[in-house]
Parts: C-alpha cells; structure tokens; sequence
C-alpha cells in the first residue's frame, strides 16, 4: 500500500522535520519512502511544503498532484493546498494557525498543537503534536520506531527527550479522541 | 516635533531601527504581520527628533519619518 | 506633521523586499532607489542586476532592469552604454558575482573606464545560494563549503576589489562604505551621490559597500552587525580610494 | 551593380553593417579574425561601436545588453569560442532579444585546429546553449550567399527575437569571391522595437506593475517560464511550417542524392556534376536553413527511385547525416563520406568515395 | 547493507568519494549545492582536495589539470553551469581524459529556473561542447540508481578515457530516498594510467620525440586531428554496439509505450501502473544511456502492436522525442507530453494527457 | 676549447623553434629551459602552456606539458598541483591570454596562493591570431582591431597585471623584467630563477616579462627592442614589486 | 571552361599577390572566380599557397586535389605539388628557385623570374614575371586587364608601374619563346 | 680565448645577437639557410671574450660559446 502525504507550513514550523522522520522511519523500517522538499526563491523566509511517500512496493512518481493525506500547518497553506487532497483522503488541521475548515463529508482532525504544547510547557513541541497526531491517522507506522528517530535527531539534547515523546502522545491522544 | 510610522506589512523585525535610534525610543512589538515577523514600533513618539536614522536604516523601507 | 522621508517614488508600494530580515542589500537599495528619484534620473535609469541576492530589490523598483548572468554585468552594462549613450547605467553586484566569477569583466570594464557605476554589495558570502565561500569571506569564517572555517592555504585570502580597481587608470572615483550602522550609511549615501554625479559627467565609478548577509552568516541582524565592525572593516578598510576631477 | 572581388569573413562582416548592424563585440580568434578587424574601423565610421572583449563570454554578453536597446547587434567566433558563448546564446534567447552570431567553423574537438571544419553542426543546431535554447541556424555555401544570408539574419533575428546563427567555415570565411554587396539600410527603416527596449519606458513583457522594463532570462515561478517556453516551441513550429530553405540541383530524376551544405555543398556540386556527364543520375539536397530543418525534401525522398543518400561532410563522425537519417525512408541507405579535423573536403576524394558506395 | 536515507545530491557525492573520486572543482549553483558542500568535508577526509573555483568556467578546467595527474575527478552544475563547462568539456574529451559530470537540471534557457527540468537532453546528448564532443550520458531516475550510476561514472570515465556526464535532474537531487551505498574503492585497484598522465615520463599520445608526454586538446595538423576524430567515431560506434542500456517495464504486450528518463520515467511508471489497472496494456521504455541512445528496443517496436508511443518529457519542446521519433517505425504516431520551466511533472496530468492522446 | 653555453638538455636538437625572427618568446623561453636544467627538475616538470604563441616553444622542449585552453592556465595548474604535489608546475601565459580571458584565473590562482609559477610573456599585442590590441597594447599602438591606435576613450589603458598580482596577499614573489638586451636578460633570469626556488619551496610566484613581437608589431626585431624601451618600460616599470621570506 | 590554378612558395615571393591579381581580373571581367589561400600554424613565415579557379560557370568546389596549372615558385613547393597536376596540365616553374624538372610528358615553363627581374634592374619584380607567364600558359585573361589590376594594387606607387608592366611583358616573352 | 658557432639552421638573422655583442664582433652573412634566412657569423673571433651575451639574447637557441 502506497501512501502520500503533503507538509505544508510557513519555514520555522518543522515541516520539513516532520516529513524527514516520517520517510526515515519507513526507510529503516524496510519500507519504501521518498520524501521531496519543495524548493525555490520563492522560499526564502517564506513558505515551506514536501512530499512523502511511503509504499511497501516501487515508488512511482514522487511527486503528485493530489494526496492521501495533508498537514496543514498554517492558513496559507490549508488555502492553497486543501483542493489537492484525493477522495477519501484524510486532513491533518493544525488548528492554532488554521481557521478555515473542509467542506462537509472532508474527513479531517484540527489540532490546538500550540495549546497543546503549551499546556505540556514548550511552545516548540507543537510540530511534535502534528507528528504524533498524523502517526495515528496514517497507521502504517510504529509510534516506537517513529519515537526512536526523533529521540536520534534529538542527539545531544537527550534533555527535550521526554517532553517531544509527550507531545507525540499528545497528539495520538488528540486524534483518538477526536 | 516628530514622529515615525512603521508599515507593518513591510517590516521583517530585524532590529536595525531599533539599535540605531539615538533616542532609543524604537522596540519590537508583540504584533506579528501577515508574514510571520514581530514588527518594530515607537513607544515614546515625544522624544522622537525626526533624525530619520531609523528610516535610512531600514533595509525594508518600511518607516516613514513625519516632522 | 510633514512627511520628511518615506518610499520614494522610485519603489512600489504594492511589493516589499523579499530580503531575509536585516539584510544588508536592503539598505543600499534604499539609498540607491532615493538617490535616483533626487537626482530626477529614474525615467532613463537602467539598473543592471547580477545573478544573487541583491537583484531581489529589483522587484519592488519601478526602474527599468536588466538581468546579467552570474558576473557579467559590467559586460552587459557595456553593451548597454556604448549602445545607448542617454541611458543611465548602473550595476548593484553581489560578491560571488563581481570579485570571482566576474573578476575579468569587472576589472575590464573598469579598465576601459566605461560609463557606469559599479555598486558593489560585499557580504562575504555566497547568500542567494545557501552559503557558500566568497573570495570576500573571512579567514576563519564558516560557511557550507569551509565548513571549520576558511583558511589562506587552502582556500586563499580575502580579496580586496576596491583596491585592484582604484590601481587602474580609467576609474574616477572608488570608494567602499559600510552600511553596518546609520552614521556609516549617511556615509555611503553621499558615496553614492558621488558616484552617480561621476557617472553623470561621463565617467566610471565604483562603489564597494560592506554589508551584512545575517542568513548566509547564519547570525542576527544584531550580531552581523557586530561582526562587520570586529572583523570585516579590519580586512576591508573604508574611505575613498580614488577620487579624479 | 559592381561585383567586388571579396574574402568571405570581410564581405559578411560589410554585410552586417549594411543590414544595419550598429554593435560588434568579439574576441579574436582564426578562422575569423577579419569579422572584428573590418568592424572595428568600419562601425565607428558608420556611427556604431565595436568593443574587442575581454573573453567570449564577455562579448557575448555585450551583445545581450546592445540588443537589449533595440541595436541590430553581432558577434562572431569559430570553435570553442562558441562554446564560450554558449551561455550567453541561451540568456538572449531566453530574454527573447535579436542577435546574430557568426560561427567560422574550425577543427574540433576542443582547441582542434584552426583549419577549416564543420564539426559544429549539432551544437549549431540542437543546442547552441543549454535548457533547450535553439537558434535559427542558416548555411551559406559560397560567399554571395554569405553575405546575402548574414543581411538577412538581421531581419530573421528581429522578426522572431531570436539568435540567428549562421555557420559557415573557414573556407568560406577565408576565399575570396565576386560578391554583390547588398545596399546600406536606412536605419530608420528597421523594425520598431519600441515596446519592448529597456531604453524606453511603458508596460514590456516582463512587467508586472507600472511602466518599468525587465529584460530577463530569469522567470519568477516555473508556470511562467513554461508559458515561455511554450510561446518559444510554437515559434519553433512555425519555422518548421514556414521557413525552410533548401537547394534541390538536378533533384528531379536523381537516384544517387548528396546532402550536404556549405563548403561540402559545393563538393558536392562538382561530384553531382562528374556523376551526371557520366550519366549516373546524381542529386544534391543542400539545406540552406541547418534549424529548422528542411524535413520535407528528405522525407519526399522516394525508395523506389532513390537507391541512396550519400552525406557530404567535413566531420568525423558525422552530424548532418543524424538529421538526413532521422527524416529518410528506413528503407534508402544513407551514408556519410568525410574529411574531418580541418583537412578540407576535395571532390575528387568525394567522387571517388561516392562511387564506391553505389 | 544498512538502507540509508540520503538526500539525492549528498548521495551522488559520497557515490563519487567511494568510486576513488579525489579532486572535485566547481562553483556553487542551485539544485546542486549540496554536491560540492558535501565534497568541500569530505574529500579532505579522505585526502583528495576540493576546490570552489571562480567560477564554471575555472572549475571545468581545473578537473582537466587534475586528470591528467591520473587522479578520479568530478565537477558538477546545474542549466547555465554547464553552458559555461562547454568548452572545458570539449577540452576534455579532445585530449581524451577521464572525468566525471554531473548536472542536476533546472529550467532554462539561460538563467530560467532553480526548479527541477529536463531541458538539457540535447546538450547533454548531442552537443555537450563545440567540435563534435560527444559524452557518455546516464540518466538514473531514483537515488539508488543515481548512486550506483554515479560509481560506474568513473569507471566508464578511464574506461574509454571520455567525459561521463550524468544527466539528472533537481528532483533527483533534492530529494531523500533509501539508497545503499557502494563499498570505499581501494584506490590501487584503479586503472592504471601511467602510460598516458602528465606526471610521469616516457612516451605518451601525442609525444613525438623523447620521453615527453603532452596533454592536448591541439593537433598540429588537420590529418592529425582527423585520425584522432576518427578514433573517436570509432569509439563511440563501440559504445552504440555494446554499451546501450535501457530498461523495458511492462513491455511484452505493450500497446501503449512510454518513453521517459529520469524523473519522466517515475512518473510513467505511475501512469502504466494505472493504466495496467484498468486494462490498458501500457509499458515504458526508460533509457538509461541516454548516449549512446539505445536505438534497437525503439526501431523493434512492432507497428502492428504498438499504436502509439508517448514520450513524457519536463521539457517544452520535448528534447527525447528527437531521438525516438528518429528511430521508432514512421508508421507509429510518436506524441510528446510534459510540463516545463521547473513545473514538475506529476502523474495524474500525464494520466488524463495520455488518456486523450490513446 | 670548452663548451661553456648550448642547448641545454631540456631542447631537442632535431627542432626549431616556430618563432618568427627576434621573437622575445624565444628569449623568455631559452632561460626557462637551462633554468630547468640548473635546477635539476627536468624530469618532474610540467610545464602548462597557454593558447597563444609562446606554446610554440613546447615542440622544441623535452619537458612535459600541457596545453591549457586560452586564459585558463592557472585553473588548469591548480588541478594539476593540487592532484599531484610532487609535480613542478609552471605556466608561461601571454597578455591576450593573461590579461585578457585568463584575468580571472590570473588573479585567483594568485590570490589562493597556488604553488605554481606564473611567466607572463607580456608582448603588447595578440601575436598569433595576427596581431590585435591586448589589454597591455600602448596608447596610440596600431594593432588590426586598433587601426588608428589605441586609445584610452574607446579601449581603455594597458593593463599592470605585475601590480595587481603584487596588491593580493598569497603570492611569495612578483616582479617584471623585460628581455630587450642581454643586460635585461640577465636579470630576468636571475627573476626566473628566484620564482623557481620560491615555488619549490612552496608558494605562488609571478613574473612579468615585457617581451617584444617584430611581427605584431610590424617593425624589425631591431625597431621592436627600441619601442620597448621608448614606450613599453614606460608603461611596465621594471623590478620587483613584491618579495616574501 | 573552368581552369583551377595552384600557387606555392615562400611566403614573402608574392604568391597570394599572383593569386589575388588573376582571380581579380577574371571577377572585373564578368567571369567567376575563386581564390582560396592556405591557412594554418605552419604558415608562420614558412610556406604559402593558395588555390585559384576561374570559370565562365558557377564555380563548385573552391579547393581540389589536382589542378589545370601549378605555378611552383621554389623547391619545397615543387616536391610537395609536382603530384597535383592533372593529366595533360601545364607548370610554371621559377626556376630560379627550382632545380627539380617534372617527369617526360609534363608540359612546363621554367622561368627564370629572378634573372629577367635583375635584368630588367629590380629583383622584386620577378612574381610579375611568373605573373605575366601565366597569362602567357593559361590563355583565359586579358593582359591588359591584369596588367590595370596590378597597377591598381600598386595605387600610389606610380613610379613602380613601368617596371612591372616590364616584367609582365617579359614573363610573356619568356613563355612564347620556350 | 673563446669564439661562437651559430647553428645555421636555427638561426633566424634576427640580429638581436649582433646588436648585443660588446665587442661587435658578430654580423649577418649572406648564407641563406634552408629556411631562407641570413644567417649570423662570428667575423673576429679572436676578439670574443666567451661573455655569452650574444648566446643568451638569442631567441632560437642557435648560439653554442666556447672558451
Ligand atoms: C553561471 C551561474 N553560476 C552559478 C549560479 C548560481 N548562483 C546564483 S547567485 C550566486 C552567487 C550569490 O552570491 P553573491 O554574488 O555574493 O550575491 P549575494 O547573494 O551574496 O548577494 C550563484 C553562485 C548562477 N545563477 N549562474
Ligand atoms: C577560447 C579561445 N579564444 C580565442 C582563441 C584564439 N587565440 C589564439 S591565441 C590568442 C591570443 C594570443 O595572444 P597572447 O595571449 O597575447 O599570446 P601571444 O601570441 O601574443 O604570445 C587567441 C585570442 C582561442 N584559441 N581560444
Ligand atoms: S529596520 Fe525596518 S524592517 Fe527592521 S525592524 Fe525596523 S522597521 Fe522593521
Ligand atoms: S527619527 Fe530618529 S529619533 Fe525618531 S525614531 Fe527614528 S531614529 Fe529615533
Ligand atoms: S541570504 Fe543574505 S544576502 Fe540574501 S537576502 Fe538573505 S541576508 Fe540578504
Ligand atoms: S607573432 Fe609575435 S609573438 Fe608570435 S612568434 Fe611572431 S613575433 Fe613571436
Ligand atoms: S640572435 Fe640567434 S637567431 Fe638571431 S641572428 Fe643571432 S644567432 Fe641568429
Ligand atoms: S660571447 Fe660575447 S664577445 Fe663573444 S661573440 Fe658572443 S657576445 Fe660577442
Ligand atoms: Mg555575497
Ligand atoms: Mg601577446
């Protein structure tokens, strides 16, 4: 089974950090994945957006018009990018930056990460809560094996250890209750 | 008498208005703008001398000086 | 109140830089765009824009532009003035741009004492494309190509590009500024004023202003700053170079 | 009208000034270092300028920012001087300015040889720079031609804002002719260029707000340089349907056809015209235009009559005989006779190789 | 073998340090940079010298004086790059060294785009410089491939002492993919090249007396120069027999074919994939020479079977098509999609375009 | 009687050079060669040839080498020394090539301090392409691309390469001679022979040779060695500029 | 008729100026013509050669393997162009400078072009003399045209004019007696 | 004592050795070599102090010195 998703945010929110984690835990984890950052002048200091795809099988095209799954980190972004999400496909809303909401029969989850996140005490986990939040939409990840690539990128900070692995909770615990 | 005026959609919250001011009368403030930045804004517009350090400064044009 | 300084007419309301915050290319453009409108030469400018950060500025100037490939803008900037002699021309150049892969052009052009102005932005870095060393960074500066700093044995030493052009005969006036700071920009406002009058009365003129690239420096605005005064003005010393009647 | 008695690069560079040509920056190199001498005196005397460049890649540029003011404008080289200017063939072409650039083809790969050549037939033709740049390639094949193609160039390159490239070799550049030098142009009777030139104010292609001018090869996003891109490839189809030359001699009953252009053209003439007293029924299909291609001629080629085509070429492999190949019936061979690397072509050698191959 | 997950450029850099690459020279250009950044640490690790020249131009050269010390080098660029590198590669190939290029394409012409394109099919493949220098071209279309492809680079480099030039794209470049990489080359078992380098003496290609060895792109007569094209031809006549790869995917009923490299030919994958759910006996023909095409699977297509072929290209004009249409039966209509100027091409488009063209 | 000058072993006997009469090349290049032979690095030389006249020489040489495409020298010695240490790497560059195409090259070689030695044959005019303006040709010097003369409006002043390489830090040693009389020659191989040893040593070495080209310059071998000293040594000081222990 | 014509010597014995002079005449008399003179590396102060075709039809290829004529103005040029003649072509040698004869059947002209100049006072005349024997063999030109040309060439140094219309005549008189 | 010898055949008759003997002591002759050039001769050799002036200016390496 073959899954894409499209990260989208302003720079600065861990776009791109989210994605990253999510490819290299399928890659270690024998699965296929690609992951494509957009780039482009347009970029500097603006908006960041990449795709990952994450198959058992040969992945095709890496890049795609329309996706089985979006995060949408910031108002912008969800009105640019919601009208390429494919039937049936599932929104992840980061709902502190996002105002606007799918049309009905749009399955999708809006998450407060920045309350969130604060409530856990670090406003900079809130990427954290969005990774945790989309490991439970996705399903085809281990939260464990996911947890390991963050706590490796983490390397040196062993310190922020606990509080990102909260946030991830966080965020399953967001979508389950959802 | 004099005062300046940031437009905030232009301003990136560098701080170079800020530390050349020589009346030290320019912060950024806790407003954001529609890209994202915290914009630069002057507290105490009495002490301002019209000096245009400030505005010549700005790497954004984004102050204009009023005397 | 009256408005004593604001955009002038020379910059478009409706766009804004696309500059990293504190970008020192900002500045010069500022003065550059106020400096055109005073001297009442914006209907027959041309700005010749090279390939790197500084032509950004171009989007918001309601100048006419022209884009050079990497280097070569005193080489289309010739072409340009020999072909149009009413034509105000005038070259604002990063320092990838004018001191390495454009060096011949830019000496040449200097050489044969071309009727244009030369601005040259010098942030000792590659900052349009990620960061890489600049024949202008600083010995021990980081960058994504010196990665544990720049050293002489292996990657040379800064280069001085004012002074190369004020050793030729043709150039009338070389100068180079900083902008790190207001009392130094009010400075590199008259270097331009200067500049653009020598041009005006047929002439060749060069302009090196120091300034800050606080993203390819990977520093604040603040700490750039800082940086140019306790480094960057030691290698490259500011004043007037050369200056013909 | 006199017929002048003229070497080749001198009566091309002439020719330009009459087109019209009032830019020249250049660099020099043999076989065409008399382009730049003639205009170096010739255009001051006209009014114009001549810059000798610090490099080709510098003169190239010069050109990009002379045309950019609506000058009819020119450089010339030969060999790795247009590799040179290869980026800046590509930048004028992006930006969409008229320019006509004069190869005298030399020996090659590399420095090569200064001798006469034609191994720049791909680059001429399929990429004179990179992402996919084309230029309106023309071949003169004896020194009139030369100089009536190089006006015409003018005209060419302001009609469709593009490079027109003519490639000639260092014969060519380097006979002498009788020549009948075509009459000066009023400059006031050139294309207006005035809605576009950066020397003007008001809305230009590139603009988005106001009456500023942009001439740029950059496109802000990808959509919009593919929009480019795409009004380039419809220009491109247009030469296709539009403006073709070729030279068909004795084409009507011929069995035996030479493709060739240029120097090797007019080899291959003198082998037509052997073959023919010998009653061999001999052709020749002399592009005059290398891009675009004249495909129809080629294609029209008839399997039942014709029992080869013989490519003429002065390059080892052959290049022409790609295109010949591309657009001839799978079923009539096609071969390539050559000299290559700066030795000249001779038509006793091309008779002699040609004959064997029937 | 531990699957690491690599970014595509990072990756074809360390693929070049473990083929026993140890002088790199180039200039910093996007979607490239993170070659050269990567080779600036790297290479003094394994003590080789990297060098950020003054520009293209300088680094093309650079490789030159390296390889004729015998010594594995590379250089790589994007668009514009290699326009300037034209001469150098030129260079290169006329004095038969070995080097290695890469471009990681952008749009174009001239300055374009820093987004992904395929616009530089042509130059790479038909005129990489001027004189007739042909490379050896490889298009990997994942970072495995761009790995494996990118180690082989240097042994086909000193194999037949050309220029390799590796041809993909800013996709490629960019993005992150599970690659394994190739073991570290001891650098002994290299080729062995003390006949021909610079560094020691006794007679050489071109030494005509004594012990001297010369390195040169110059002939001092066209017969010389001509014997050395002629060697070449011959080689690349070798290439065509013996070295043409390609792979058929979905090809043994195929109906429909697709023709695409690179990045195109993920896409197409993706497209036959769908169309093969449906019922639509779809294949794709992915060239991986891109020179020397692979001529034979194209001319084998059956214009019985196969109605049509369908090159997916991000390129406007289309560059592949050249080639294709060149060798498949006329019989079969050839059509061309794509997108261009750094739009990236993405499946669904090139599904609904091909759709309507069946 | 004892032979106490010939050909040193670093000539073949069997060839001439290809030089016209009185070319100052032939002078240049005759030092180069015994100093190769003095110096006892004959066998691991390479000598990097430009594209000009002075390649000429490399027919008549046993040492090896390398034909540089035009101006690119110095980026063809960079990767040659830096892939193979133990080589002797020395360019001998006209001033078309030089000071002209090669100006970039020129100056950053230089200024990274390359271990390279640099000869500059510098002969006012482009000799082998039959004699147009170089950068370095005199004002009012009649050349076929300068038909009145050279002059400053139009074509700008000869260019001082020794000067600008002298201005950068790396190099170790630069200097000008000029090879118009025996007395002259003398000390440009004294010059030669020092840029030699600083390059074994370790370190970028230039020297400026004004030269003299009878047949571009369209006078007598005679008529050439007097403009040297009438016009060239005007323009081209002699001597060193700069020396580093 | 076309006539090809070969030309080598030294450079400095006026090769190219024979060449150009011909080929001139024959374009100023409404006849095509080529002339193509060797390039290349070597030329620098050695050889000279140059390739003339004068036709009253279009002219094809401006450069040949054999030739109509050869006029071969020192040894060298003999060796290496005594095998180019045609068949039943005709050679002007100067033989001044040339020692070697062709083989039994060849027709040629050996014209002491450096004796008749000197006795007509000025040695620098003898390519006028290999000039005017040439018009002599080939028989397509008007002498008195060639003769307008070169006093032509010879613009501004009026006093030279006699003495090479002298030694054109003697070139003449030297082929017609032979 | 000492005394020159010219090899004819790469001598060009530039006369940059004749100009730069001190003891003028060397001129062109009238011998052509196979090249066609006028060759330069020693014409007093007894005077010739092996100084190697002459030698070194020589452009074609033609001059070998004896002492
Ligand atoms: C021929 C060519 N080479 C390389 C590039 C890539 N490139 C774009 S901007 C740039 C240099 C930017 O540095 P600089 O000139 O210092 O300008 P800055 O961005 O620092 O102002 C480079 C190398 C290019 N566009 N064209
Ligand atoms: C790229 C390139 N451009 C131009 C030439 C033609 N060319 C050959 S030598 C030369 C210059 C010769 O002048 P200079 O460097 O001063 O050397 P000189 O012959 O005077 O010693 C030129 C322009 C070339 N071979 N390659
Ligand atoms: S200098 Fe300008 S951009 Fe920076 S903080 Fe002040 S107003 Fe904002
Ligand atoms: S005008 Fe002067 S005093 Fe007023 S805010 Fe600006 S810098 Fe400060
Ligand atoms: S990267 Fe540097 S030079 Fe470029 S806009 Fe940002 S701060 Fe300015
Ligand atoms: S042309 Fe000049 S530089 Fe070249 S060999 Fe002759 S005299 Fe020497
Ligand atoms: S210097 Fe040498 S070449 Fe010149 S005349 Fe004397 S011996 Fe002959
Ligand atoms: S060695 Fe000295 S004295 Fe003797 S001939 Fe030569 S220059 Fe004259
Ligand atoms: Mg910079
Ligand atoms: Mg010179």
């Amino acid at each position: 089974m073959e899954k894409s998703l499209l990260i989208a945010g302003f720079g600065g929110q861990g776009v791109m950090l989210i994605g990253k984690t999510l490819c290299l835990t399928a890659n270690d984890n024998g699965m296929n994945a690609t992951f494509f950052p957009a780039y482009g002048t347009a970029q500097r200091g603006g908006t960041a957006n990449c795709t990952c795809i994450i198959s058992d099988e040969e992945i095709g095209s890496p890049v795609c018009e329309t996706f089985d799954n979006l995060i949408v980190m910031n108002e912008p972004s969800y009105q640019k990018f919601a009208p390429t999400l494919k039937e049936g496909g599932e929104i992840i809303l980061n709902s502190s930056m996002v105002t606007s909401r799918p049309a009905d029969g749009v399955k999708y989850y809006a998450i407060d990460s920045i309350k969130i996140a604060n409530d856990l005490g670090n406003t900079k986990v809130a990427n954290m809560v969005i990774l945790g939040a989309y490991i439970a939409v996705a399903g085809n990840l281990d939260v464990d094996q996911v947890k390991e690539q963050v706590k490796h990128a983490l390397h040196g900070k062993e310190a922020l250890f606990d509080i990102n692995m909260k946030a991830i909770d966080a965020g399953i615990a967001a979508v389950k209750s959802a | 008498m004099a005062k300046i005026e940031v437009a905030k959609d232009r301003c990136k919250g560098c701080k170079l208005c800020v530390l050349n001011c020589p009346k030290n009368i320019i912060k950024i403030g806790s407003d954001v703008n529609t890209a994202g930045y915290f914009v630069a804004e002057q507290f105490n517009p009495e002490e301002c001398t019209g000096c245009k350090l400030c505005a010549i400064m700005c790497p954004d044009m984004a102050i204009s000086v009023y005397k | 109140m009256e408005k004593i300084f604001g955009l002038p007419s020379t910059v478009l309301e409706q766009m804004t830089h696309q500059f990293c915050p504190g970008c020192g290319h900002g500045i010069v453009d500022s003065l550059l765009m106020h400096e055109l409108e005073e001297m009442g030469v914006k209907e027959n400018t041309a700005i010749v824009w090279p390939v790197g950060c500084s032509p950004m500025a171009g989007s918001v100037s309601t100048i006419n532009q022209v884009s050079a490939a990497h280097g070569r803008a005193a080489a289309v900037a010739t072409g340009l003035k020999r072909s149009s002699k009413d034509t105000f021309v005038i070259c604002y150049q990063g320092d990838g741009d004018l001191a390495a892969i454009g060096t011949a052009e830019t000496i040449h052009a200097a050489n044969r004492g071309e009727n244009i102005t030369v601005i040259f932005g010098n942030n000792s870095i590659y900052g349009m494309t990620g960061g890489q060393m600049a024949p202008t960074t600083m010995l021990g500066q980081l960058s994504t190509t010196t990665q544990s700093g720049r050293n002489s044995e292996q990657h040379g030493n800064p280069i001085r590009m004012a002074e190369i052009i004020a050793g030729l005969e043709a150039p009338k006036f070389v100068a180079r500024y900083s902008v790190h700071d207001a009392k130094h920009v009010m400075q590199t406002k008259q270097g331009i004023k200067k500049a653009l009058e020598v041009n005006k009365n047929g002439g060749y003129s060069f302009i090196e202003v120091v300034t800050m690239c606080p993203t390819g420096w990977k520093m604040t605005p603040e700490q750039s700053v800082k940086k140019i005064v306790e480094e960057n003005l030691k290698v490259f010393p500011l004043g007037v170079l050369k200056e013909v009647d | 009208m006199k017929k002048e008695f003229l070497k080749g690069n001198e009566a091309m560079a002439e020719a330009a000034v009459r087109a019209g040509c009032r830019f020249f920056a250049g660099y020099p190199i043999t076989p065409q270092n008399e382009i730049p001498e003639h205009l170096s005196r010739r255009l001051f005397e006209v009014g114009g300028e001549f810059v000798q460049a610090e490099s080709e890649v510098a003169a190239s540029y010069m050109v990009y920012g002379s045309s950019m003011t609506g000058t009819r404008c020119m450089t010339s080289s030969s060999g790795c001087g247009l590799a040179l200017k290869a980026e800046g063939i590509g930048y004028i072409t992006g930006a969409r300015l008229p320019a006509v650039v004069i190869n005298v083809g030399r020996g090659g790969p590399g420095l090569g040889q200064i001798l006469p050549s034609q191994q720049d037939y791909l680059s001429a033709t399929k990429a004179p720079s990179n992402g996919g740049a084309r230029a309106f390639v023309l071949a003169p094949s004896n020194v009139q031609e030369a100089v009536d193609l190089v006006y015409e160039a003018f005209d060419i390159a302001d009609k469709y804002r593009c490079v027109c490239y003519v490639l000639t070799d260092g014969v060519i550049g380097n006979m002498m002719e009788g020549v009948v030098l075509p009459e000066m142009r009023d400059l006031s009777s050139l294309p207006d260029k005035s809605d576009w030139v950066v020397t003007k104010r008001g809305p230009g292609p590139n603009t988005q707000f106001g009456n500023k001018r942009i001439i740029t090869s950059w496109q802000n996003t990808g959509e919009e340089l593919e929009a480019t891109n795409q009004v380039f490839a419809d220009m491109l189809e247009g030469w296709k349907a539009n403006e073709t030359r070729y030279e068909a001699y004795q084409m009507d009953d011929a069995e035996v056809v030479f493709a060739a252009y240029g120097t090797s053209a007019r080899v291959a003439k003198t082998v037509v015209n052997k073959m023919r007293a010998e009653g061999i029924k001999a052709g020749l299909l002399r592009p005059i235009t290398l891009f675009p291609f004249p495909e129809k001629p080629f294609e029209a080629l008839d399997a039942a009559k014709v029992k080869k085509v013989i490519c003429l070429e002065m390059s080892i492999p052959g290049q022409l005989i790609e295109d010949v190949r591309a657009f001839v019936d799978k079923k009539i061979p096609v071969e390539h006779f050559g000299r290559s690397g700066g030795v000249i072509l001779k038509p006793e050698e091309a008779y002699e190789a040609s004959k064997k191959m029937l």
